[in-house]
């Protein structure tokens, strides 16, 4: 079976600035993809191009493919690519506060998707979110439709986001960092919510965060990105049992654990280079602890081992 | 060393031209000690009232009843003169390190602020040795907040906050707008200062798991009012808000996944808060007596604002 | 909201006050004296005396300043020294003149400043924006008075096309309001565009496009929306300075108006005219900002919110 | 090092011809004597209402004078009104914007109150008022020049203060003791300073056009003092015969303005301030 | 028939169509009302509402015998006893001084009034054709108050009025009972124009603008430096007429350096009138070297007693007077350099001619700073006193208006000069009131007239012809003018062409 979506070793760039270089992912229906790295790294510029949305700032995907259900979205006119944003694909954005017209009652927000994707009248549309709302366990799912969105609170907005992405019934949703925004039992509640997405409607999802906690918990494979490459990628429990990559693992040892002393928590020195000016040979070499000349020097491959895939000279299977 | 004496604050917003205002309590009857060399953390969700505290704590805000004593001097009293000299003493790390500099001064200029507005001399070498301390190289002393990331902006800040040498320094979410890296990165260096110096912070966070990696006590903050006062890190907690506060976070361990189970309900509004105990309409403990009654902390060693502890 | 609304316009009456002072009293300094107009030359102090008593200029300021605001609000706003005439018969002669100017002038603005700016926000950075803009600031720069003349030379002397003054027919307009239209429209222009690109990056305009909804829609639609509410709160704030545009171009096409009636006044130190033709242009000030509140109100919910 | 803003504004794209042109005027205006054989006021009334030729490149005017002389001597009267007027104005307006944001309290709400009422007003109706106050002339239309502007400055001043207060680099500065002149005079004021300076010197544009204005009702600069806005009104009575006295000033008005808000915008990009600047509004 | 004037811009803003309040009438006014005495092209006086008069020979009292038949826009009749209450009205006026020298007045029969002297007055038919003195309807007149001539206006002329709008503009309508016309024109009876419009236009260039492109039928007055432009459009045709307008240097006599009398004389010397003339109005018109038109014989001064441009006498006087001239062109005296101020209206006319008197008085050494004034607001300043020097005209023909600006009782304005000379005053007592006909009156206004130009308070400039423009593919003008101006006369002969 063909995956769901796949990037196949696509770069975008905008300008003059290539800023994601050859990233390949594989998502399957059903499954959830934890897609994490630091910020400036990228995950955001992966989201957008599966959404085959760059154009908006001026971005384009400028090598490789990215197929949605084997199709491969470059080969799409613009008027295809729209008949599957919103109906096949959900997506969720980072801030719910912004993410909202602030001068359009919410109900309309979420009826306008299915009206536009499914043919629905006026009223069945509204019926469908009412419907949506109350399956998100929105109390007055009626009230909540007349509302405008500043008199919802965070947790709330989020979830009309969310019930925005489902109308259209997507086979795939994309959220990007959907609860850095908010209060952690906030949090709680939406990644609860989004897990249940794909236990109960069989949607795959692709969960761009930043907290190893949440990949942990909820995802099936995980995607590694710094400074717009991929360095690690494959299924959650090996990779956090043994990640290949120094860089995963410093950013897994990043999170203080229960019972860890005071002092003992290291962080990765440095920051994330910005897109301008990338150091050479594997970019992470400047803050990787076990960094030698030839990373300096040489990219590394991404190397497929089992059923995940790694980018790093240490490998064993690297020859030098 | 500090005592916060039944501190309270309270705002009123939007009162206009034939409008009432409306009043809340941003931080409601909040006592505690710290003691010399102790690091408390204070956590809580967004708008609990934590930063309000904080600054009520330095007096960077009027408190509007209560009082702070630090080392014997009630700092609520002092005047503005000798507040000003008393700020010698204490010092804040701010949550935001983009504004938190102004960013026409460079680095030399923000570390050499702190002497002149306490009309010190500038020791000779001092800024090198500053920036040394929090782990940056000396030649950024030229350079501009905009030149910083955000994680040497927030260094900058720390060193600032010590150029005075003081002994007590709030920290008001250091890390919330950083990376997970850099957070590692800034809470090891506070760490290593506190050794150093012999600090005592009051270190305020919406991460518990940061706060309890982190600290010595830990106070549990719910709309504006302390709900519970965890003695150790590690001790159990007794109220059921601080209990799904730890089950709200994520394990980063695959191994050890469990089953999400949030609270329910929402947070009612600080503007009209209910009778009773602000958490019950969330609480799964809850029973009437906990709507009608507020309660108020217990006088265990382990104090907890709660009819129903667990 | 008619709470808000009771309130918005009960607060209009302080700022009437004072505005209504601030013009009574500014109007005291100006030297040289309209009863001199009025007398004979070399005629007694009785007979100054007299006169000034008749205007009721011999009582204190504030005396002064109480009857007249009095008689202001019953309606009675004098007479002028030197027309020797109701001033409400001059201003109420004047005063739909400057209406239709400004009016047409202020619609003329925002179309078709809106629309400008809708082309430039969708073709940023490209040829029609640069175009768009660079005529825009042109526009804007040009001292009416100056581009009124060329037009006047360009359209009525050389092509013959409209009269070159006054006010008899409706196609004497037309110069007048594109004189003072073209620096409205170069504003609007310019807020709009901006509002639009501003609002074009949104986060919730990303999710407009997630959902799958055509650019131009969502730029129609929504984003225009947005973009329109500080352009209709500018536009009514600057209604005050249209009507302040209108004062040059209405001496340069020598058409009978407010602003007319107040540059000669302002010269002749007809005191009553010239109080009343500000307090006309105040009013209008005022109910600009009064509407930009209200349109803005019930534009944005989230104004609303934080009035109700 | 990088060079100060005002020269790196010069190498954008739009910035470059702009300011050249400024910097153009601004030099012909200092060496006016030495840029022309004409003098701005000898009448030579036989060679009067002649269009451009060789001789006289944009012509002469109704006495036979060199339009082009006083074109240039014009930009001297034009520019240096203006550019005092709004320093005058920017001075009074920092000061009152910055009392009021920071004393707060009645003053504050008296002085908005004033200042939105008269920035309500167009500034031409303002200087109108004031100039038949104070009388004709430069004098007159300086004052009036700046009174009128002066809503604008203590507008943005104000807001920019009250905007800078809210950041959290002030709370830093008191944390650590500072007094109240400290925070005014070493963070308020001098972040303040950027947009205030870069919006007087849009103004100098909009003063400019002021300046013409008045200029055309006969109140700027007394003859012969050549002024773009007096020669503009002494050809607009016969425009139809002599078209050239009244486009030339015109168009060294629109060309000066223009190129004053293209520079300012590059200033603005420059400093990157448009968003504060914005908000001020 | 309709047709659309353009008043001379000196008579723009007049507020009022009330004669006897007015200080300054427009030409509408001469359709609204009707005036004892007509006046011919040649100062001639001829019957109007007066059918005959006779002067008794010692010139104590004059006889008038009205035109019967004669009504007033709204219905009153004309008669003897409205001459009596007008001229009790008319006692009020501004211009009073026109009727002092009446006593009394006595109502013979219906249409016969008799005018008892206090003194001769020789000018009496001269005050009697003035616009000053418009036959108003008593009644109404009393009635409406402050609003006569402003929301409503009632005369015996040709048009009346239906609408008016100050400083914009003034509707006229037919009086279709009109039948009393003066004889000076050829037809009596109701106008044939049926509408007149007059336009106020306060830029004489966009009168002319107005004109060119058909907006308007006629401009009442056009400046001599637009006469070639006009000239220029085939349509256009220009009626030219001596005229009554006189530009002038008042030089006020008690301000230092003026107190000066040969200072005084070396700026009147300093005007260089040819130059003016053919520079700013295109040579047309003339000189003027006294203070009267060139029509009025009391202009006929002594040659000595003209003033005409003298560089070299204007140097001479000022080093006489101590002024040195320095390095930069400007004489200064004890340190003090010779600046002085020079007033001026906006008018573009104005401002064009002060800036060549700028320049010429800068040529012998003076400097003078030009200050500008809105015209209604000048003669404010003037009461002040302050002025040095100013720019201006008057429109008048007849010698009286020597006394108007010159006589010591009027000092700073009219009497902008601040001129106050004893010897002068007596002249002026003579000239005024000690004249027992028109020869008489003649000679003592020429001495006067003479006496007060060799005190130097002004320098004449120039004199302009008064012309008229009017499209000739709309108007027919009748052939002979017998009228000192365009006013009533010329329009009842006026057709509109369709
Ligand atoms: N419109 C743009 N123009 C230029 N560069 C951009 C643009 N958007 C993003 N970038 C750059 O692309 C890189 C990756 O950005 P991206 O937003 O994908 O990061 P991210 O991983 O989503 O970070 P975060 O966690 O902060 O959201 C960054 O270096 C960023 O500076
Ligand atoms: N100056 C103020 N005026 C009015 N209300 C205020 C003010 N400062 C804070 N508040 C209100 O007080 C409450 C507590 O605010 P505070 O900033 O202390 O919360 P916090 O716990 O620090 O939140 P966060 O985690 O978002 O920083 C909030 O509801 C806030 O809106
Ligand atoms: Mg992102
Ligand atoms: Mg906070």
């Amino acid at each position: 079976m063909s995956a769901l979506l796949e990037l196949q070793n696509i770069s975008v760039s905008i300008g003059s600035a290539q800023l994601l270089d050859g990233v390949s992912l594989r998502l399957e229906r059903g499954q959830t993809l934890g897609l994490v790295g630091e910020s400036g790294s990228g995950k955001s510029l992966t989201a957008m191009a599966a959404m085959g949305l760059l154009p908006l700032i001026g971005g384009h995907v400028s090598d490789g493919s990215v197929r949605f259900d084997g199709q491969d979205l470059a080969s799409l006119n613009d008027t295809q690519r729209r008949a599957l944003r919103g109906r096949r694909i959900g997506f969720v954005t980072q801030n719910p506060m912004t993410a909202l017209d602030p001068v359009q009652r919410i109900g309309a927000q979420i009826d306008v998707v299915s009206r536009l994707h499914l043919g629905l009248t006026k009223q069945a549309a509204r019926a469908r979110t009412i419907d949506l709302l109350t399956q998100l366990r929105i109390p007055e799912a009626q009230a909540v439709a007349e509302a405008w969105p500043h008199q919802l609170s965070g947790g709330m907005k989020q979830r009309i986001v969310i019930a925005m992405a489902l109308t259209g019934d997507p086979e795939l949703i994309i959220a990007d960092e959907p609860t850095t925004a908010l209060d952690v039992t906030v949090q709680a509640q939406i990644i609860q919510i989004l897990a249940g997405l794909v236990r109960e409607k069989g949607v795959a999802l692709l969960l761009i965060t930043h907290d190893m906690g949440v990949v942990a918990q909820i995802c099936d494979r995980v995607a590694v990105l710094y400074a717009g490459r991929l360095a690690e990628e494959g299924p959650v429990a090996p990779i956090f049992a043994a990640p290949q990559h120094p860089y995963t693992t410093a950013l897994i040892n990043c999170i203080p654990q229960e019972g860890m002393a005071r002092g003992t928590l290291r962080g990765i020195p440095g920051a994330v280079p910005s897109a301008r000016q990338y150091p050479s040979g594997c970019r992470f070499h400047p803050r990787c602890t076990r960094a030698t000349a030839d990373c300096a020097a040489l990219t590394p491959p991404l190397i497929t081992r089992g059923d995940g895939q790694a980018a790093c000279l240490h490998l064993p299977e690297v020859a030098l | 060393m500090i005592e916060i004496e039944h501190l309270s604050k309270r705002f009123q917003t939007g009162g206009g031209f034939l409008k009432r205002p409306r009043a809340m309590l941003a931080v409601r009857d909040v006592s505690l000690t710290i003691a010399k060399g102790e690091v408390v953390g204070v956590v809580g969700e967004s708008g609990c009232g934590k930063s309000t505290l904080a600054r009520l704590v330095l007096r960077l805000l009027e408190p509007s009843s209560g009082r702070v004593v630090l080392d014997g001097t009630d700092l609520t009293s002092l005047t503005a003169r000798d507040l000003r000299a008393a700020r010698k003493r204490m010092a804040m790390v701010f949550q935001d390190p983009y504004s938190s500099l102004d960013p026409r001064y460079s680095v030399a200029d923000v570390l050499t602020e702190p002497f002149t507005v306490q009309r010190r001399p500038l020791p000779p070498g001092q800024i090198a040795e500053m920036l040394t301390a929090v782990g940056l190289p000396t030649e950024m002393a030229a350079s501009h907040p905009h030149q910083l990331s955000g994680g040497q902006r927030q260094r900058v800040g720390i060193a600032r906050a010590l150029a005075l040498r003081p002994d007590f320094v709030v920290l008001d979410e250091p890390t919330a707008s950083l990376d997970v890296s850099i957070q590692a990165q800034i809470i090891d260096l506070l760490a290593s200062l506190r050794d150093q110096m012999g600090l005592t912070y009051l270190f305020i966070s919406h991460d518990l798991g940061l706060v309890r990696y982190f600290c010595d006590r830990i106070v549990v903050m719910y709309l504006g009012a302390v709900v519970e006062i965890l003695p150790t890190a590690d001790a159990a907690p007794r109220h059921p808000y601080t209990r799904a506060l730890i089950d709200s976070g994520f394990v980063p361990d695959p191994a050890r996944r469990r089953a999400i189970a949030p609270l329910s309900g929402e947070i009612p509004s600080p503007f009209d808060l209910p009778p009773g105990c602000a958490f019950a309409g969330r609480c799964p403990r809850a029973t009437d007596r906990c709507r009608a009654e507020r309660p108020t902390l217990d006088d265990t060693t382990h104090p907890t604002a709660c009819f129903h502890p667990l | 909201m008619y709470s808000y609304l009771i309130r918005r316009v009960l607060m209009l009456v302080p700022v009437f006050l004072a505005v209504s002072l601030v013009i009574f009293l500014i109007l005291h300094f100006i030297p040289g004296d309209p009863v001199d107009n009025l007398l004979k030359v070399g005629s007694s102090p009785s007979a100054r005396a007299e006169i000034e008593a008749r205007y009721g200029l011999d009582q204190p300021l504030a005396v002064q300043y109480g009857i007249w605001l009095g008689r202001v609000m019953q309606g009675d706003l004098g007479t002028a020294i030197v027309a020797r005439r109701p001033v409400a018969d001059l201003i109420l002669q004047a005063l739909p003149h400057s209406l239709r100017l400004g009016g047409l002038a202020m619609l003329f603005s925002s179309v078709v400043g809106v629309a400008l700016g809708v082309v430039a926000a969708l073709n940023r950075d490209k040829w029609p924006d640069r175009a768009v803009m660079g005529g825009v600031l042109l526009g804007s720069t040009m001292p009416s008075f100056w581009l009124g003349l060329i037009l006047m030379l360009i359209f009525s002397v050389w092509l013959g096309w409209f009269p070159v003054s006054g006010a008899r027919s409706a196609s004497a307009l037309v110069l007048p309001v594109l004189t003072i239209g073209l620096g409205g429209t170069a504003l609007v222009a310019r807020i709009t565009r901006v509002a639009m690109i501003e609002a074009s990056g949104r986060d919730f305009v990303t999710l407009l496009h997630a959902k799958g909804l055509s650019p131009l829609r969502i730029q129609l639609r929504h984003v225009l929306r947005h973009a329109l509410i500080p352009v209709v709160t500018i536009l009514a704030l600057r209604i005050g300075w249209i009507l302040g545009g209108a004062v040059t171009v209405e001496v340069v096409f020598a058409r009978p108006g407010l602003g007319t009636l107040l540059i000669k006044s302002l010269s002749q130190h007809d005191y009553p005219v010239v109080q009343a033709c500000l307090l006309m242009l105040a009013m209008a000030v005022m109910l600009g900002t009064l509407l930009g509140d209200i349109l803005q109100a019930a534009m944005d919910p989230r104004v609303r919110a934080a009035l109700a | 090092m990088t060079l100060p803003a005002p020269i790196r504004a010069l190498r954008r794209p739009a910035g470059a011809p702009a300011g050249l042109w400024l910097l153009l005027v601004i030099a012909a205006a200092i060496a006016a004597p030495l840029l022309t054989p004409y003098a701005y006021d000898i009448q030579e009334l036989p060679a009067a209402w002649q269009p451009p030729s060789a001789a006289h490149w944009l012509g002469t005017d109704e006495f036979g004078r060199d339009l082009l002389t006083r074109l240039i001597y014009g930009a001297r009267t034009s520019l240096s009104v203006s550019g005092i007027a709004i320093s005058i104005s920017v001075l009074c307006g920092m000061t009152l914007g910055a009392a009021a944001a920071w004393f707060g309290g009645w003053f504050d709400r008296a002085v908005t109150t004033v200042v939105d009422l008269t920035w309500s007003f167009p500034e031409i109706l303002i200087a109108l008022i004031l100039v038949a106050i104070i009388g004709p002339g430069t004098t007159g239309t300086m004052v009036a020049i700046s009174v009128a502007y002066l809503a604008q400055f203590t507008r943005l001043t104000r807001a920019q203060i009250m905007t800078l207060k809210g950041e959290t680099f002030i709370e830093a500065a008191a944390s650590l003791g500072a007094g109240n002149a400290h925070i005014l005079f070493r963070h308020l004021l001098p972040n303040a300073l950027a947009p205030v300076l870069v919006s007087a010197m849009l103004a100098t544009g909009d003063a400019i056009i002021l300046e013409a204005t008045l200029g055309f009702f006969g109140l700027g600069a007394q003859p012969p003092v050549p002024s773009w806005g007096g020669m503009m009104s002494a050809g607009s009575a016969l425009v139809f015969k002599a078209p050239w006295i009244i486009i030339f000033p015109g168009l060294a008005v629109a060309i000066t303005v223009v190129a004053i808000n293209l520079y300012g915008d590059a200033l603005i990009a420059e400093l990157d301030i448009r968003a504060r600047m914005r908000r001020a509004v | 028939q309709e047709a659309v004037f353009v008043l001379n811009t000196s008579e723009v803003g007049a507020p009022t169509y009330n004669p006897i309040k007015a200080t300054n009438l427009n030409k509408a006014t001469t359709l609204i009302f009707d005036r004892l005495v007509s006046q011919a092209a040649d100062l001639s006086y001829h019957p109007w509402l007066a059918e005959s008069w006779e002067e008794a020979p010692d010139g104590m009292s004059w006889t008038f015998h009205l035109k019967p038949g004669v009504k007033f826009h709204n219905g009153e009749p004309f008669n003897a006893a409205t001459i009596a209450a007008w001229l009790q009205i008319f006692k009020t006026s501004e211009n009073a001084y026109m009727t002092e020298a009446i006593a009394s007045v006595e109502v013979v029969d219906d249409l016969t009034v008799k005018f008892v002297m206090s003194r001769p007055e020789p000018n009496m038919l001269y005050n009697l054709s003035s616009s000053y003195m418009s036959v108003i309807e008593p009644k109404s007149y009393t009635a409406l108050g402050d609003n006569y001539g402003v929301t409503e206006v009632y005369g015996t002329g040709p048009f009346k009025l239906e609408s008016f709008t100050v400083g914009q503009e003034t509707v006229l309508t037919r009086n279709d009972d009109y039948t009393w016309g003066s004889p000076l024109a050829k037809n009596t009876g109701p106008a044939h124009i049926a509408k007149v419009t007059f336009r106020e236009i306060a830029e004489d260039s966009t009168a002319f603008l107005e004109l060119k492109t058909g907006g308007v039928d006629m401009l009442l007055g056009v400046p001599a430096d637009l006469l070639p432009e006009v000239k220029k459009e085939p349509n256009l045709a220009v009626l030219t007429m001596p005229g009554q307008d006189v530009y002038y240097m008042p030089i006020n006599v008690t301000k230092a350096p003026f107190d000066d009398i040969k200072v005084r004389e070396a700026v009147a010397k300093a005007i260089n009138q040819e130059e003016i003339l053919a520079s700013v109005f295109g040579g047309v018109g003339s000189i003027a070297d006294t203070f009267l038109i060139s029509a009025l014989p009391e202009s006929h001064v002594s040659d000595a007693a003209k003033i005409h441009y003298d560089p070299a006498r204007a140097n001479a006087l000022l080093d006489e007077a101590g002024w040195v001239m320095g390095a930069d062109g400007v004489r200064a005296k004890d340190g003090v350099p010779l600046k002085v101020s020079l007033w001026t209206q906006s008018d573009s006319i104005f401002r064009r001619l002060t800036e060549v008197v700028q320049a010429q008085l800068k040529a012998v050494g003076v400097e003078a700073e030009i200050t500008t004034f809105d015209s209604s607001m000048i003669r404010d300043q003037y009461k002040t006193g302050t002025q040095q020097l100013a720019v201006r005209s008057y429109n008048w023909d007849n010698a009286d208006i020597v006394d108007w600006f010159f006589g010591g009782d009027r000092l700073g304005y009219p009497n902008i000069s601040m001129f106050n000379d004893p010897k002068a005053e007596e002249l002026r007592k003579t000239a005024m009131t000690g004249s027992k006909n028109m020869a008489e009156r003649v000679t003592n206004f020429t001495a006067y007239h003479e006496y007060v130009l060799t005190q130097f308070p002004m320098a004449p400039i120039y004199q302009p012809v008064d012309s008229v423009a009017y499209n000739a593919d709309r108007l027919v003008l009748p052939e002979v003018l017998n009228s000192p101006g365009v006013g009533s006369t010329a329009v009842m002969d006026m057709e509109v062409k369709e």
